[in-house]
């Protein structure tokens, strides 16, 4: 490539992200390989693995059969004797068929056995809805993990984190879950050649403003990012914070901004009750109780499965709008 | 021994199985028209185990159902307008809107559902057959499910329950040699999976899936015996699906062989029946025309009428997540 | 028995008012039966359903093979077809392995089938740790059952409010979870003969009080309880609210108490970090922001498995001392 | 065809199952005066088991155990005073004191923890072979399970994939006859376990359980078969435990007759195995009583040990829950 090609930034998809980041995991780890179902012959879901077999093979990437309590268990021991697993468990709503092999093995092997072994295992998953497949496989289930001990979470919003993430997640020594966005897989962004990291533990301000500040994650970023810009046309400067990840939670920055903005909503696409908004309330309230100007408001799913019929999909995902409405709200305007 | 189907018996089988078949040809040309959101998993090529099995059971007896549900509904009686307003996401659909395709589901004939969950449904089909036999009804419960799901532990832990408990209940695998894009042969080590059937202590039985009166025969054994207070039995039909995994294309798949496909097509199971029928003299070939005739007039008509609905109101989002008093 | 021994109102342990709610529906509804692993040859862990098989019979009282999906689709498939089931989920923890079927299958049913079917099925289940059973049988996951739209949760503390909420479940034509609290077996309580309901989804003030309020569920009502008593010695009169019901929450009698006493702490056993508190603290500030003196404050298990040895399960576990650490904190004391 | 085994392995096997039995009953004693927490599951009766089969592994190979584990521990090669210190919840024991019975585990001894979730151990044993084939080492990773576990769907799962990649997997059913206190004929159709390999597409070996020379015979085969790239296999031994399901009652349970016990305590696996050591004059009894002395004053030694040994420190709880840099 020559140098002028390199100065032009490159611009990748999501899902270009993501095959580019294991990609390079596997060309950097000896010990890594990708095992789920249909991640292989057909590349995954939406193609996010695509084209990974014929440049690794198929010693190290790898079909397996419909099992995910298996796949979490390869996972969890062949990290445990010296590989560095990536699992794909296909849609995050199945995760509630290994949730005891994530729960009680792979969170709490590493405790239970006073830190004689480490568990460098990384597992993908598809999150969210938006593409009309109802019930069982549009789940947001962040919250479950999260409350996991043992277990770290990222969720990356954009192409560049995408990649960083999980160069950052097969790094590692601990189990690691990427939570990727499904409705994001189009989404183009600049994206670094070669192997690079982004930090497990550090959100990002995906937008500066004094106003107010929205934290959000995963699809929700970008909805966020969109309702600011409505805001802006209203007068209000607002700051947009991407947690990135979810275990560990970069607490701190949300409080530096709230301290600057006084006001603050957390946005995500899960179901509200029980999510993980509750926890950065919560946090907030506690550590900046005294430089809130209006209770911290909350934006999440309705309390009900994810409806089939896009007209009822629709107005079920959290978006710009209803970001927008809740914002107007908490400032009377 | 077997019981002979009678002639009406054979003709309600051959309805079934081009009810079917006429439907999923609709609804994949609708799908490619834009009008079906989300997934379509195209039963066709498999019809004649959903119609053999189905033809043993009553409304009363229950099944559970795949991914790839349309077949199963549609045997155990299902009604068009109702599938075509489910699957384009319309308020007079079998779920107000709300399952669509993958959720397709009737309780007044017994069907519990398709399941968007591959394995979803053993475990709730052994749960309605010990509450058939709780209830001492004569009720039978049938899983459908793929040689894919045949992996799952869900499938092991109903099998086992089923067994211990002697319950009436048929574990219903449609092998049609691939979970999506992954051939059986790299899923698990068996070609049978009516193999796992001694494990669990009931018998195992592999069949021509593209025969439906090999399937039907098979069937209404295993019906019979469960019926009787016999146990469970594990009927595995070899079938094959036509189209891909998800969606409508039929050749040119990367990880099949058009060949493949031809060599199933050669069996296509309508077909084969038809040609059956004729031979047996049960029906005439103007007789099948008839049926093909009325089915698709049938299917106009409730494609119309779903086209004609309404989309859910938004206010009915929060309707039926709990049971309510009165509701 | 005489009229003179049924004014003395009797007294009952946790454990006896778990069978005799488990026997009183048995009694009255003809197509319920329980279900699980070692319920009725050998009553469960600690005995909570001894006795059952010989009154019922093995038609009604059934052991199961070790298969928790198993378990849990024998729930739905026979709720969904005219059968009202308990089944028994022997520890929380072992819920990994069955979340498949209570999170895809049992809470989203009705509402996918757009309410064409009721599945009139309770899970028991027993929770929480204090017996030096380590990580694996120690856990309390409320949190990931409430964030599923579609079930109930109740998590008695009493022996009336176990018999109560157990008969409410089962009458209820909803997936309920009854869980239970393994350290409160020996808890002893008044409980009336006969049948009778606790609503679900309306919370108790075990305690009156106007100085601070307190909501502790499971077996953290009775740290809480006794922390009360300490801090009355202390001056500070606290009100305590036991929710009893997770899912649904009632947010309005805790709100109605923080009017009056303007400071609270929410207290569960579960880890503090996704826990349900987050969700309780999240609401109440949203709903009585101006009438809150300090944060709100959270107490629950630190970020990590629960250990094995006593000395560390004993710092692990929050206690009536650590509440009263935290009261006085709150209030500078 | 198999290996006999030399005089040394015959001491070795002999000196494990002795470490076990004695260990056992130490560790019963010590719970019955206070000095354990928690749940203590004995493997008393079942030493056959874990010694033949060990007798096959080196450190290098791996094992996963259950929630009976101490005797896997043993045979592996673990050592005395690290168990006892961590049964009493010291912080000197394998575990700093947080796992306790239920999670014993020494990875330099290739043990990869008893386990407190029935069926946790086959998906891990599953993906150490994986790792093994992976990594083109020649080692063998060996699960131990109960008859009760072979009901979870873990176990499926994992010996479904195991046979699928032709793992250097081995799969050992301990059928003891009891899932805690339900009896086999109550959890599973089927009397052996054994019969649920072909549906894996793997060999499936009933054995006698309490005849540790019939264990050491089929496990070599199993294990050899597995290192030469031959795939897994499934074991059943079929064994008994002396004791209660956790805890140290033996006579006058409930679920069980004295008389079931008796008749199989008369098949002591050690004393079976002590009178064939002295009919084949590999040992003699005064070297017997030396092995049960040397046993008995190491764990004299261990149980000290672990007295004397502090508690954690309140200030550890947070380590190891996470891998950390440097720490
Ligand atoms: C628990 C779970 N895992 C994975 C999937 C994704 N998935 C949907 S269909 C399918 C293949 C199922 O194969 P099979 O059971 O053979 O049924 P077929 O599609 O061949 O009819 C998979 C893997 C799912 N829906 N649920
Ligand atoms: C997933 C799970 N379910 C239930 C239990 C409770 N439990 C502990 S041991 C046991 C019986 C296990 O039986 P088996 O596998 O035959 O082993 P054995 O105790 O006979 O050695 C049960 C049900 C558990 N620990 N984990
Ligand atoms: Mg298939
Ligand atoms: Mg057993």
């Amino acid at each position: 490539m020559s140098e002028a090609e390199q100065l032009e930034p490159r611009k990748l998809t999501y899902l270009a992200a993501i095959t580019e980041g294991v990609s390079e995991v596997l060309k950097e780890q000896d010990n890594a390989f990708l095992a789920g179902e249909d991640v292989a012959g057909a590349g995954s879901v939406f193609g996010i693995f695509g084209g990974l077999l014929d440049e690794f093979g198929p010693k190290r990437v790898i079909d397996t059969p419909i099992s995910e309590k298996g796949i979490i268990g390869l996972g969890v021991g062949a990290s445990a004797t010296g590989c560095r697993p990536i699992v794909d468990i296909m849609f995050m709503d199945f995760m509630g068929e290994c949730m005891d092999e994530i729960t009680n093995q792979m969170a709490k092997m590493r405790f239970m056995f006073g830190g004689a072994v480490n568990l460098p295992v990384t597992v993908t998953t598809m999150s969210g809805g938006g593409r009309n497949l109802a019930a069982q496989h549009s789940q947001c289930l962040e919250a479950w993990l999260a409350h996991l001990p043992g277990i770290k979470v990222v969720m990356p919003a954009t192409p560049y984190d995408a990649k960083g993430l999980i160069i950052a997640a097969t790094r590692d020594n601990n189990p690691v879950f990427v939570v990727l966005s499904k409705m994001l897989v189009a989404e183009e962004g600049e994206v670094p050649e070669g192997a690079y990291e982004v930090e497990i533990g550090k959100a990002a301000i995906a937008k500066e403003g004094g106003d107010f500040t929205i934290v959000a994650h995963g699809r929700m970023l970008h909805e966020a990012l969109s309702a600011a810009t409505q805001l802006k046309a209203l007068g209000v400067d607002v700051e947009v914070i991407d947690p990135r990840s979810i275990q560990p939670f970069d607490t701190q920055t949300v409080i530096d901004s709230i301290k600057k903005t006084h006001r603050a909503l957390v946005v995500h696409e899960a179901v509200q009750f029980g999510g993980i908004g509750g926890e950065i309330v919560a946090q907030i309230q506690e550590l900046a109780f005294d430089y809130l100007d209006a209770p911290i408001g909350r934006l999440g799913a309705p309390f009900s499965p994810v409806p089939f019929s896009p007209v009822l999909e629709n107005v079920y995902i959290p978006n710009a709008d209803r970001i927008v409405e809740k914002v107007k709200e908490t400032l009377g305007l | 021994m077997a019981k002979q189907p009678s002639k009406k018996a054979l003709q309600e089988i051959h309805l079934n199985m081009v009810r079917i078949r006429r439907f999923e040809e609709t609804a994949g040309r609708m799908a490619e028209n834009g009008k079906i959101p989300g997934a379509l998993h195209l039963y066709v090529g498999e019809e004649a185990v959903a119609s053999g099995v189905m033809q043993h059971l009553t409304a009363k007896d229950q099944i559970t159902s795949t991914h790839r549900g349309h077949g199963h509904l549609i045997a155990k009686g299902g009604v068009f307008k109702l599938m075509f307003a489910e699957l384009f996401g319309k308020s007079t659909g079998y779920c107000g809107g709300k399952g669509g395709s993958m959720h397709v589901c009737d309780m007044n004939v017994g069907m519990l559902g398709a399941n968007g969950i591959v394995g979803g449904g053993p475990p709730i089909a052994m749960g309605a057959a010990f509450s058939n036999k709780f209830r001492k009804t004569k009720d039978v419960a049938v899983c459908f499910f793929g040689d894919g799901a045949s992996n799952e532990g869900s499938f092991h832990e109903a099998a086992n329950m089923a067994a211990l408990y002697k319950l009436p209940c048929l574990f219903v695998c449609e092998n049609n040699g691939y979970g999506e894009y992954t051939k059986q042969a790299n899923h698990q080590a068996i070609v049978d999976v009516a193999d796992r059937a001694a494990g669990y202590g009931m018998p195992g039985v592999i069949v021509d899936g593209m025969d439906v009166m090999a399937v039907y025969e098979a069937a209404g054994e295993a019906v019979d015996q469960a019926r009787k207070g016999g146990g469970p039995t594990l009927l595995e039909f070899k079938t094959y699906r036509f189209y891909d995994h998800v969606g409508v294309r039929g050749m040119g798949l990367t990880y099949r062989a058009d060949e493949e496909l031809e060599i199933w097509k050669a069996r296509d199971p309508i077909d084969l029946f038809e040609k059956n029928l004729i031979d047996l003299k049960v029906m005439t070939q103007r007789k099948i025309d008839n049926v093909y005739a009325a089915v698709d007039a049938e299917l106009e008509e409730a494609v119309e009428f779903a086209e004609q609905s309404p989309y859910p109101d938004p206010a009915e989002l929060l309707d039926n997540v709990y049971w309510e008093e009165g509701a």
